[in-house]
């Protein structure tokens, strides 16, 4: 045909989309559980990639321990950064507009200090998975797999802790309702500290995959984040489903969008998008539950 | 603040500030004070919106950028006057005011409309990315043609003189709209929605024909300053005016010095501006400091720098904090 | 005389819970009307689709003679109704008469100048008996003072129908009085008042008649004294004993 | 002896007194009613209780250990629970996560399957519904779910507020007759009823509030024979 394979849009779209989602998650889970937006997501993003580069590069370990390791550094940066910032802001009568003020300050302290830190450059890494698959004329790098297979853990992961552990009970009690959560004797701050954590570091997961198909860089964060974004507002604040399919559908959307609009604008229709959802849907496409 | 005492304010301070480049020669220092002035101009507008209004918007820069390219694009290509060009500019901002202002309308909580507003500066600044045969896209927009001479001054980007005064009016007029719009009966309504929307309804004032003038007003101003910017600088990328650094700027400004006051976004845009300036050494270290400020700012002194007299006194009185109030364990209503 | 606010047969339904149940009242002019019920009656719900805040889904309201059941908040209250909230919202960066003056700008239709509204902003500060506090800011009033502003912005709109959602509850016995006494003086004025009040001795020797709502409907309404008495108010109030019904 | 007991209790909130002085005893395995008109402070004392507001002056103890200035999760873990006025429950949350999220004291959490169990065996309603989302269940049986919840922290003191506000006739009757049997369990109960008749039917002593004070307090019959409660309430 045109040179479009349909198996292989659909195929990167997916996992494209795993990636979003997993951003997503974690930005959607900080905005359930503390009712506060994550401007500074991505720079935890860029975390989990430079931990990732110097990991395998100077430390020279396996890579499952420098994804391991770049996951253990960002949730320990999220846990102090909630402790030491986001606490005093929560806590405030007024929290809605500090919180975002002050995220977005640390997501443009992160990104220079690694500026100046890291410098500018591009940072290549090798796959850490290598080796290509052919399907049926769908290429499939290993990377990829990795991926989504990774993607799929994460998930079931999160998911598992929320579903049966006494700490995820005590997260989808405080998201739903914190002050009677309180009654129950949970310790919210301790939620949100770990909650905090947790969702960063899946941010982080989501930079070690990436990092090697898309070099690390001091930005390398900020569209991953804003196209986090438009996920969350498909999927509605604070749903994780809502961020799986939100994230799968902008991946796929992408994918398959090349075939129909060039690469520069689809970004433009995206965020145009994400305008009309909030105006006629203010609580995004699948999030009906909040009322 | 009462018309009167803004007013004779505002006139001591230009007419102080008209004196600036007597006192100072050098072409460097001047140069930053027309910045500064600018800024003063981007942030006092957006304190209308945020300030003013309580709806605190991410996307202020597009409105910057709209009118900086605008104008400068009207000029280079048309060869108008660039004073025609400028409010050719400023009526696109406006109008671009208005159009995201509508689906903020209806959205009620700070993350929604940072989310939507931050969308739209963002879709504003892939279209200059984009267009490249028109912006040149993230090379830059160069050759932009200064201000028109007006009778016998003429504008170089060798001389920043007349730039400077012609800052500083536009800076003098925004303070004189400002103060006298917040004055008047709208002035009443800005604060009344700001202070609480459904009390405001209950009383009968329009608060969307509110909402839409704030925008309007607000996202003009900015305009008008884009457009001087880009006649001053004479070069263009999307990146410098549309990024958002420019928004945290203009966050970290108006916040230092004071939102919701008159004067602070403008005190706050003259000492970040020149104070960041003194410390060049610091070289690029500037945005990290902004970053760093913005945190320290918000979490030490969330009113700015406006309120520091009065914590002062407060702290010198001793009073005690509200009782009763448990600070460990705050219950409120959070619903978004 | 004539029902300066009427409504008929207004249902309004979260989900599948009827909080108003084609519930009719009356309210004549110049009256000064209690509306009362136990908690969970739906007398919140009530006052918010009347004054507007709240759409109902089914029947009719009028104000006046006019008919005004389509019309948003803002809009009722330049048709002359007024509403006070239970927990104040006061405009907390503005002086107290510029809380009221803003009420006097915006809620009366007609054209009138900066200093018209100011007198009459004064007029409504006296008439709730906090004139003296017109230079203050409204963020240190103490409760009582708050609910006299937010008494004052609605009788600073110009309305004819002053919609009261518990301005009582929090006052000290002085205040309680000054209030009482600024509603009857309102009331000869010419105002006409709905109160949902929980000061039941306030309540019941201001109002002329007393409307009882229980699960969605008014199930009656009368002069005070027969009100208290009545087995049915007292059922709704104190509950049913075991084995009498 | 005195299980809790509130001396002198002042409180308030953002400086707005609520509760002036307020006195009152529970004692081991009893059912008392608290009584009064909305805006009394019946829900400030159950807050002031449980630490959510703290008091600002008196004593709050618990068998002769201080309850006042301790989080609300460490009087939680000492056996005093809660459970708010409009039930509350965690909507999006099945019925057995919801009783589970009471369970989550150290100590309640490592017996909640018997708990589990005696609570499925007095609501045998929310074991049929118990992989159900709370928020899909009726008035009657959130609140049945709201209760159950509090007992999953094995509580010395049920603090239970308001549960017959908007439930039919014969829901509040189960109700009650619940909160009988949860006292037979051993529970010392505190209830805050709107339905006053009905309270004082299943409690043994009463106290009436107006206006942040006790207004009176005595046995049940006494109460309810007493013309001060029809004051409270109708303000006659």
């Amino acid at each position: 045909m045109h040179g479009f394979n349909i198996a292989q849009l659909l195929v990167d779209g997916v996992v494209a989309g795993s990636m979003y989602a997993l951003m997503a998650s974690g930005i959607s889970l900080i905005w359930g559980t503390m009712r506060m937006l994550n401007f500074a997501h991505g720079e935890f993003y860029m975390i989990g990639g430079y931990t990732l580069f110097f990991a395998l590069v100077a430390l020279k370990v396996h890579p499952v321990i420098a994804v391991g390791l770049g996951l253990l550094m960002t949730f320990i940066l999220g846990v102090v950064v909630e402790r030491l910032i986001m606490r005093w802001l929560l806590l405030r009568a007024e929290w809605e507009m500090p919180t975002l003020v002050a995220t977005l300050g640390l997501s443009v302290f992160m990104q220079n200090f690694a500026l100046r830190t890291f410098g500018a450059g591009d940072l290549g890494l090798p796959y850490v998975v290598p080796g290509v698959f052919r399907v049926a004329g769908v290429v499939l790098p290993g990377q990829r797999i990795a991926i989504v297979l990774v993607a799929i853990v994460a998930f079931a992961a999160v998911w598992s802790i929320l579903r049966y552990t006494k700490f995820g009970i005590a997260i989808r009690a405080t998201s739903q309702d914190r002050d009677t959560a309180v009654l129950m004797g949970i310790d919210f701050p301790k939620v949100y500290m770990l909650t905090f954590g947790i969702s960063v570091a899946l941010a982080a997961l989501a930079a070690t995959m990436l990092a090697p198909i898309y070099s690390v860089n001091p930005w390398m964060g900020q569209r991953p984040m804003l196209k986090a974004f438009i996920v969350v507002v498909f999927g509605g604040l604070g749903s994780l489903e809502g961020a799986v399919l939100g994230g799968m559908a902008l991946g796929i959307i992408e994918s398959v969008g090349v075939a129909v609009v060039s690469s520069e604008w689809q970004d433009v229709i995206a965020f145009a998008i994400l305008i009309l959802v909030l105006w006629i849907r203010p609580q995004g496409l699948f999030g009906a539950k909040e009322s | 603040m009462k018309l009167k005492s803004a007013l004779i304010q505002i006139t001591i301070a230009t007419v102080l500030a008209a004196l600036v480049p007597l006192v100072i020669h050098s072409e460097y220092a001047l140069h930053v004070a027309v910045l500064a002035l600018i800024f003063a101009v981007l942030a006092a507008s957006w304190n209308l919106v945020s300030g003013y209004g309580g709806m605190f918007t991410f996307g202020h820069q597009a409105f910057f950028g709209l009118g900086a390219y605008v104008s400068a694009l009207l000029a280079m290509h048309l060869g108008i006057s660039t004073y025609l060009s400028i409010m050719i500019g400023t009526v696109f901002a406006m109008v671009a005011g208005v159009v995201i202002c509508l689906p903020v309308l209806r959205l009620r909580g700070a993350p929604y409309i940072a989310i939507a507003t931050l969308a739209f500066a963002e879709i504003v600044k892939l279209i200059a990315d984009n267009l490249t045969s028109l912006t040149h896209g993230e090379s830059g927009l160069a050759g932009i043609p200064p201000l028109s001479p007006i009778g016998a001054m003429t504008f170089s980007i060798a001389d920043s003189r007349p730039y400077y005064y012609c800052a500083l009016v536009l800076l003098a007029v925004t303070m004189v709209l400002v103060a006298a719009v917040l004055a008047s009966p709208i002035g009443l309504a800005f604060g009344a929605i700001r202070d609480s929307q459904d009390a405001a309804e209950s009383i009968g004032v329009d608060v969307t024909k509110y909402k839409v003038l704030l925008f309007m007003l607000s996202s003009a101003l900015a305009g008008m300053a884009g457009g001087l910017f880009a006649h001053y600088v004479t070069v263009l990328t999307p990146s410098s005016i549309l990024g958002i650094d420019v928004m945290v700027q203009i966050i970290a400004m108006a916040l230092i010095g004071g939102l919701g006051t008159l004067f602070g976004p403008v005190v706050g845009a003259i000492i970040l501006t020149v104070g960041l300036e003194l410390l060049r050494s610091l070289g690029d270290y500037q945005l990290m400091l902004y970053g760093a400020l913005l945190v320290i700012i918000i979490i030490v002194l969330p009113r700015g720098l406006s309120s520091l007299p009065m914590l002062i006194a407060s702290a010198a009185t001793k009073q005690p904090s509200l009782r009763g109030e448990s600070w460990k364990h705050p219950i409120k209503q959070r619903e978004p | 005389m004539a029902a300066l606010l009427q409504l008929k047969e207004v249902t309004k339904a979260f989900g599948s819970l009827r909080v108003l149940d084609a519930l009719d009242l009356e309210v004549d002019k110049g009256e000064i009307r209690g509306l009362i019920g136990p908690n969970g009656a739906g007398k919140t719900t009530l006052f918010n689709v009347i004054a507007g805040a709240l759409r109902g889904d089914h029947g009719v309201i009028t104000l006046d003679g006019s008919e005004i059941t389509h019309f948003g908040s803002a809009n009722r209250c330049r048709r002359g109704l007024a509403r006070t909230f239970q927990v104040p919202k006061l405009f907390v960066g503005m002086t107290v008469l510029e809380n009221a003056e803003v009420a006097a700008l915006f809620g009366n239709p007609g054209h009138q100048s900066r200093s018209e509204a100011v007198a009459r902003a004064r007029w409504a500060l006296n008439l709730a008996g906090i004139g003296e506090l017109a230079g203050a800011k409204a963020s240190v009033l103490t409760t009582g003072q708050r609910k006299m502003l937010e008494l004052a912005r609605a009788i600073a709109t110009g309305a004819k129908l002053l919609l009261l959602d518990e301005v009582m509850a929090g006052l000290n016995p002085t205040e309680l009085q000054h209030a009482c006494d600024s509603l009857r003086a309102l009331q000869t004025t010419g105002f006409t008042i709905l109160m949902v009040e929980h000061v039941m001795q306030a309540l019941m020797s201001l109002s002329h008649r007393v409307s009882v709502l229980f699960s969605g409907k008014i199930i009656m309404t009368d002069v005070p004294e027969r009100v208290a008495c009545d087995p049915r108010v007292i059922e709704a109030y104190l509950g049913k004993a075991r084995g009498v019904a | 002896m005195a299980l809790l007991e509130l001396t002198g209790v002042e409180a308030g909130y953002a400086g707005v007194q609520v509760l002036w002085g307020v006195d009152l005893e529970l004692r081991e395995r009893e059912i008392v009613a608290l009584l009064g008109a909305n805006g009394a402070g019946k829900t400030t004392v159950l807050r002031t209780i449980s630490g959510i507001v703290k008091p600002w002056r008196g004593g709050i103890s618990l068998q002769e250990q201080h309850l006042d200035g301790l989080s609300p999760r460490e009087i939680v873990s000492r056996g005093v629970i809660h459970v708010p006025e409009g039930r509350h429950v965690f909507p999006r949350m099945s019925v057995v996560d919801n009783l589970r999220a009471g369970a989550y004291t150290e100590r309640a959490w490592s017996h909640q399957r018997e708990t589990l169990e005696d609570v499925y065996g007095l609501f045998p309603r929310l074991y049929e519904r118990r992989s159900q989302f709370a928020g899909t269940l009726s008035g009657g049986e959130q609140q049945m779910l709201a209760i159950g919840r509090g007992l999953m922290a094995r509580p010395k003191c049920l603090m239970i507020d308001e549960p017959s506000l908007g439930l039919a006739p014969k829901l509040v009757d189960a109700v009650l007759d619940l909160v009988i049997r949860i006292r037979d369990l051993g529970c010392t109960v505190l209830l805050v009823e709107q339905n006053a008749q009905r309270a004082l039917e299943v409690a043994e002593r009463a106290y009436v509030m107006e206006h942040g004070r006790i207004l009176f307090a005595g046995a049940s019959a006494a109460v309810a024979g007493d013309p001060a409660i029809r004051q409270a309430y109708l303000g006659l």
